[in-house]
């Protein structure tokens, strides 16, 4: 057993020396493993804020990852055919600089989650899960039968965007930048949730009422806890769209929202490094059972349910003390 | 009355054929205990949850501190300066105790979109709040967790917290249940001196306690206040006796 | 459109309703009384229709295959639920929502094993081929029919059952206060394994129903589950009665909507593009429908606040 | 020579993965170096069985290629095509795959495909066409063995017209490749339309259609909907009591599903680039050894995976494939036996190839095809002029 903090420092070890061995031994499919995974996390962490600390069980964040990979695809296809976005009443060109596309990655997903939050946190139980769920599921359709953008057949970009002072069709250059944008988030998380805010969002999670009777507008703090969640995701979205150069209407698929689940789950719901441990792991999963069976996703499922009902807490849950939340 | 903190006038709701709430009016002044009894059924905590905020009575109205508050929600009331407890711990029960009472601070405060100082480590907030918690005696114990806490406990938290907000008024439902005579006896004592701050709204089962502590009674039968007043008073209303004490009418 | 035609397309929303309603009756039965959210329903949808495949192809007898859905899902159903299940019903939904899509992937990956990638063959039997003509001169497929009826029967037969016999009276108690039903000495474990089978056999009857004239294979139980919870969802979670007006509203929206919309666009749009815009507004319609719903009445119709 | 344990391997091919066709034994042919072939299709999920045979078509060329130079490397892309994008990644930088192939749908096709080209690889289109990358999206690198989408929907509408239909009813999902199916069929059908329907992806109920159709007053119809979703339309079609002569493009007809279908697909014209009947030697070998292999009678998706394993193999026996100019003109010459007899590639490499007309019949208890004319001859596909190498 170890103090989840120190457990949390060899993540990060392991998330630097991975992809730099990788680097030495000329493996760059593991730089991109890594990269997934990272990518990943952050879509995590982004969910964990609402599903963890807020307890706002989302079936939808797909919705915000598919926002962000959108936003980059529109972006970047603009740019890539030298026609402006918009002509009237002014003009918008396109961009293929990663730094204004996360921007508007992040405002595009959280307008997004403004819009379903506000609606769907009038819901509680199952019926927020399911109609986050049924939101999710509207823009996927609506992605498969808009044209504009390429429908179901996607939107493929042919390079990467750029990042000022670094070549990001560089492997190892773009995980840099991925890693840092999750180690930011993180650390952002981390105040977030031990701010008043946090302490609040929490706290309306184990008991409502307590939260109401001392004068905390619930529904207020959940939605803007549920904004940032969704703008942590769509940046989340905005990278993947980069690493694969390409965006599709699956991004915005139910199974998408269920993976970014079982990321939180397996690593360990509403702990700071859960999802990241939760993405590590699946990714290795899905890469090595893979290759083990035609039917892998039978041994993924059957370890699935076995977390699920026997390891509360998840992976940093089985493997660290317990600390008392909020210490310090 | 003029010196009323609280009052509610002609409050009316009904579930279907039910009529929880039949016509209700009812003060809280400056400075007493308020007592409100009744057999289970009569509309209780109905009526408290219309006060607080929870639900919306289909016509009437409350106010605070004079205000119609009748629209405001239940944080808005809070804000105000209602506090409340409940009977069965509303608590975070995963925090520490005084996690529990920071985050009364914080509501006080209104400082909950803060995003990036820690709340553990703000000044003003953790004063509020060991001020709250030596109030109520648990200065000793603010780094158990809640869950931890025994049911009297639990109890003096749920004070602690709602003192963070340093109400005008105090609404508390069944604060005795569950606890044993000495600490019944205690915290009669402690709700004689808090009067004195911010008057209280007792919603209580155990009548020794009622009879022990409240200034004023009233009695709620079927969604309606058949009578209120002292406690000789009420001890003595025969029809507090027929409806409430079960007792045969005399013929 | 003649009168005709949109008699008929209603009658089609009305059919299409019923089949989502067998579906979700077992699904809102499971979630009333044990507060369960199955994901896994879906693939127990599945495992009827191949159930009734596999028994349609070795007898050629339909209602033996149809004997078989239903025996062959309650059988899986009671197994998930003594094996997985019954570990659920304490934790919270998050946790049911994770161990049953676990269960999803291990239900069609290993029924892919069994019976190969390639879909199978289910016919409807040939005492209900072809259509029968309705009073108004519409043709209309008996088979289609039938399934209407089998679907309003066991609406019918829910409502009996949880109404009128002791069963039913266990199920309404265990609803509403599951301590008091354990101080009643019935076996509550007894009771949810029997209700768990019961919506299991519901779903793999209404894949059976519903293979015979669409496409048996893998994978086909996720989009219905999908709506299936749309359904639940707008009627209240837990009311039969709600599942069955939930049914009717979801088919009915998405069957006229995918007819008219088109057409309503034509009249002031190009027809290319109306017809882009109306199948693009059609396929989200039932989710703004229950979008819709939950924003004026946030427990559905018939849900309990 | 291909040893009796690939042989195993390849009945087998359990494996999702890594079914590395390693053969180091024997010489190679002509001296010329490896050839490492990465094969990206779906294993898992509802469009298996599309990927599955796939995968044994072109195990099997490869395997009757008699070339022990040539490796294939196997994964499954769920149908997902952040994953198939991930998983060429893998071939191409861990791997170290000259070639990529396999894909099935159009969609991850142009996921896939620019991320291959761009990365200075080849990818050889088994199955999917989409109109972007015969076009301008076309790229030297890039191959297809099968055809342009429009393709068998073009046949289909110029069948439709031979047939002497005046107003078809014509439906297709509401996607890209839907919309591309329509117009295809309208660009050779040419006339007068009782309809035309935009359906939702992947439903699975078509009452409504029906009955518009009935309505509609058609005396034809066309529709294209893939997979499961045919499988429904076709059973709710012959229930439906409407009798009107359909056409189609080969996928709702076609050995993957019409042992589903049944009865309901009887008779239908349905238009393919090939048939397991089509009279070639090529062909009815083809046909032989896909069932001796495997025990069943292999789709057209086998047989575009068969010829595209014959069509790397013959570029491999004439150039090395490190030296991409060379063997992309050998490539180009399509210098091998076609299943589908002649074959040849398009200035957009793409392929000019005759359509036929099939008809579903029944050959004892199996459904299958059996070619009943031609419908199209030399077709080459219209996007080609926008292609500039």
């Amino acid at each position: 057993m170890i103090r989840e903090r120190y457990l949390n420092m060899m993540v990060l070890a392991l998330l630097v020396l991975v992809p730099a061995y990788a680097v030495l031994m000329d493996e760059p499919f593991t730089i991109t493993l890594a990269t997934r995974a990272v990518i990943f996390a952050l879509a995590g962490v982004g969910l964990n804020l609402a599903l963890g600390q807020g307890g706002l069980v989302s079936f939808g964040h797909a919705a915000y990852f598919g926002m962000g990979g959108y936003a980059m695809g529109i972006l970047a296809s603009h740019a890539q055919n030298y026609e402006p976005l918009m002509e009237v009443p002014f003009v918008i060109e396109g961009t293929n600089s990663m730094p204004v596309i996360w921007l508007v990655a992040i405002v595009a997903s959280a307008l997004l989650a403004l819009l379903i939050g506000a609606l769907s946190l009038r819901t509680t139980g199952v019926y927020f899960i399911m109609v986050t769920l049924a939101f999710g599921q509207m823009f996927y359709y609506f992605t498969i039968s808009w044209p504009a953008y390429g429908g179901e057949d996607g939107l493929s970009i042919y390079v990467r965007n750029q990042f000022p002072g670094l070549n990001t069709l560089d492997p190892i250059q773009f995980y840099g930048i991925c890693f840092v944008l999750l180690l930011a988030v993180l650390y952002g998380v981390n105040r977030l949730n031990k701010s008043p805010f946090g302490l609040a969002l929490n706290g309306a999670h184990q008991n409502e009422e307590r939260a109401l009777t001392v004068g905390i507008n619930v529904y207020r703090l959940r939605l803007v806890a549920f904004v940032i969640s969704g703008a942590i995701t769509g940046l989340a979205g905005a990278l993947f769209a980069d690493l694969n150069r390409f965006v599709s209407p699956t991004m915005f698929s139910w199974g998408v929202s269920g993976e970014i689940m079982i990321f939180i789950i397996l690593g360990g719901v509403a702990r700071l490094f859960g999802p990241v441990v939760g993405a590590a792991v699946y990714i290795m999963l899905e890469h090595f059972l893979g290759g083990l069976s035609e039917y892998w996703f039978i041994y993924l499922g059957v370890i699935l349910l076995f977390v699920v009902l026997f390891a509360k807490g998840g992976i940093i849950g089985g493997l660290s003390k317990k600390e008392t939340r909020h210490a310090g | 009355m003029p010196d009323s903190i609280l009052s509610v006038r002609n409050i009316e709701k009904s579930f279907g054929a039910l009529k929880a709430s039949d016509g209700i009016s009812l003060d809280l002044v400056a400075g007493e205990i308020h007592a409100l009894i009744g057999p289970n059924g009569a509309g209780k905590s109905t009526l408290i949850k219309q006060i607080a905020g929870g639900l919306k009575p289909d016509s009437g109205s409350v106010a605070f501190m004079g205000r119609d508050v009748t629209a405001k929600s239940t944080a808005q009331r809070a804000r105000l300066g209602l506090g409340r407890t409940f009977q069965i711990s509303a608590l975070a029960m995963q925090y520490s105790v005084l996690e529990n009472a920071v985050l009364g601070a914080v509501g006080q405060s209104g400082s909950v979109f803060q995003f990036f100082r820690p709340a553990m480590k703000d000044p003003a907030l953790l004063a509020r709040a060991r001020r709250a918690l030596d109030r109520v005696g648990l200065q000793d114990h603010e780094d158990i967790i809640t869950s931890e806490l025994s049911h009297g406990q639990r109890r003096q938290l749920e004070v602690a917290v709602a003192l963070t907000l340093e109400p005008k008024a105090f609404l508390m439902d069944e604060p005795m249940a569950g606890m044993g005579a000495e600490g019944s006896r205690e915290l009669t004592t402690f709700l004689q001196e808090l009067k004195h701050e911010a008057p209280i709204l007792l919603v209580e089962h155990d009548m020794d306690a009622v009879f022990a502590c409240a200034d004023r009674i009233s009695v709620l039968v079927y969604g309606q206040i058949i009578a209120t007043g002292s406690v000789d008073e009420i001890r003595s209303n025969p029809q507090v006796r027929v409806a409430y004490l079960g007792e045969e009418e005399p013929v | 459109m003649t009168t005709i035609l949109l008699i008929e397309q209603v009658l089609n929303g009305l059919q299409f309703g019923v089949m989502l309603f067998l579906m979700a009756a077992g699904l809102t039965l499971i979630f009333g009384v044990m507060g369960l959210i199955n994901l896994a329903h879906g693939s127990l949808y599945m495992i009827g229709a191949f159930a009734a495949a596999a028994v349609a192809a070795w007898t050629g007898n339909f209602l033996l295959a149809l004997m078989a859905s239903l025996i062959v899902a309650a059988i899986a159903g009671a197994i998930i639920e003594l094996t997985v299940i019954r570990r659920l019903y304490d934790r919270d939904h998050l946790d049911q929502v994770l161990a049953t899509f676990a269960l999803i992937l291990i239900f069609s990956e290993a029924t892919r094993w069994v019976f190969g990638s390639f879909p199978l063959f289910l016919n409807i039997p040939d005492a209900l081929k072809g259509t029968i003509i309705l009073p108004g001169g519409i043709e209309y497929s008996l088979y289609r029919l039938t399934i209407i009826l089998i679907g309003l029967a066991v609406a019918v037969g829910l409502f009996l059952l949880i109404s009128k016999t002791r069963v039913g009276m266990r199920i309404r108690a265990g609803e509403n206060d599951r301590e008091m039903i354990g101080a009643l000495g019935v076996d509550i474990s007894v009771l949810y394994t029997m209700v768990f089978a019961l919506g299991a056999a519901l779903a793999g009857l209404s894949g059976a129903l519903v293979g015979a004239i669409q496409s048996v294979e893998v994978g086909m139980g996720e989009p219905v589950l999908i709506l299936a919870f749309v359904v639940i969802v707008i009627g209240g979670i837990g009311s039969i009665k709600g599942a069955l007006a939930g049914a009717i509203l979801v088919g009915l929206t998405d069957t006229l909507g995918r007819t008219m919309l088109p057409v309503i666009f034509g009249t002031f749009m190009e027809a290319s593009s109306a017809t882009t815009v109306g199948s693009a507004l059609a396929s989200m319609l039932i989710y703004i429908l229950m979008a819709g719903v939950l924003l004026f009445k946030p427990t559905g119709l018939f849900g309990k606040a | 020579m291909i040893s009796t344990k690939t042989k195993q391997t390849l009945k087998a091919v359990g494996a999702a993965t890594a079914v590395a066709l390693a053969m180091t034994s024997g010489a190679m042919a002509d001296g010329h170096g490896k050839v490492k072939v990465g094969l990206i299709t779906t294993l898992t999920g509802g469009g298996a069985a599309l990927g599955v045979d796939i995968r044994d078509g072109f195990l099997l060329g490869v395997q009757q290629a008699g070339n022990d130079g040539i490796e294939v490397v196997v994964e499954d892309d769920q149908r997902k095509p952040d994953i198939a994008v991930q998983l060429a990644d893998k071939m191409i930088q861990s791997e170290n795959v000259d070639i990529l192939t396999g894909i099935v749908w159009s969609n991850l096709a142009l996921a896939v495909a620019p991320a291959a080209t761009a990365q200075g690889k080849f990818y050889i289109s088994p199955n999917a066409g989409p109109a972007q990358l015969a076009g301008k999206g076309c790229h030297k690198n890039y191959f297809n063995v099968a055809w342009q989408n429009d393709g068998p929907h073009e046949a289909a509408g110029a069948h439709a017209k031979e047939l002497g239909f005046k107003k078809p009813f014509i439906l297709a999902p509401n996607y890209p490749a839907g919309k591309d199916a329509l117009t295809g069929f309208k660009r050779m059908y040419g006339g007068e339309l009782a309809g035309e329907l935009y359906t939702k992806l992947g439903q699975t109920d078509y009452a409504a259609e029906l009955a518009q159709i009935r309505a509609a007053d058609a005396d034809g119809i066309f529709f294209f909907l893939p997979g499961g979703m045919g499988i429904s339309f076709l059973k709710q079609y012959s229930d439906s009591g409407i009798e009107l002569p359909v056409v189609g493009p080969a996928f709702s007809f076609d050995q993957t599903i019409l042992g589903a279908v049944g009865e309901a697909a009887m008779g239908i014209h349905n238009t393919a680039q090939w048939s397991p009947d089509l009279d070639n030697a090529a062909s009815k070998a083809f046909v032989e050894s896909f069932k001796a292999e495997y025990g069943r009678i292999p789709s057209i998706y086998a047989q575009q995976a068969f010829d595209t394993a014959n069509l790397i193999a013959s570029a491999a026996a004439k150039a090395d494939v490190k030296d991409m100019d060379a063997f992309r003109a050998a490539l180009l010459e399509a210098d091998f036996a076609s299943t589908r007899g002649d074959f040849k590639f398009a200035p957009n490499h793409h392929p000019i190839q005759d359509f036929y007309v099939r008809e579903v019949i029944k050959d004892g208890d199996v459904y299958t095809n059996k070619i009943i004319g031609v419908a199209l001859e030399d077709r080459q596909d219209v996007y080609g002029v926008d292609c500039k190498m």
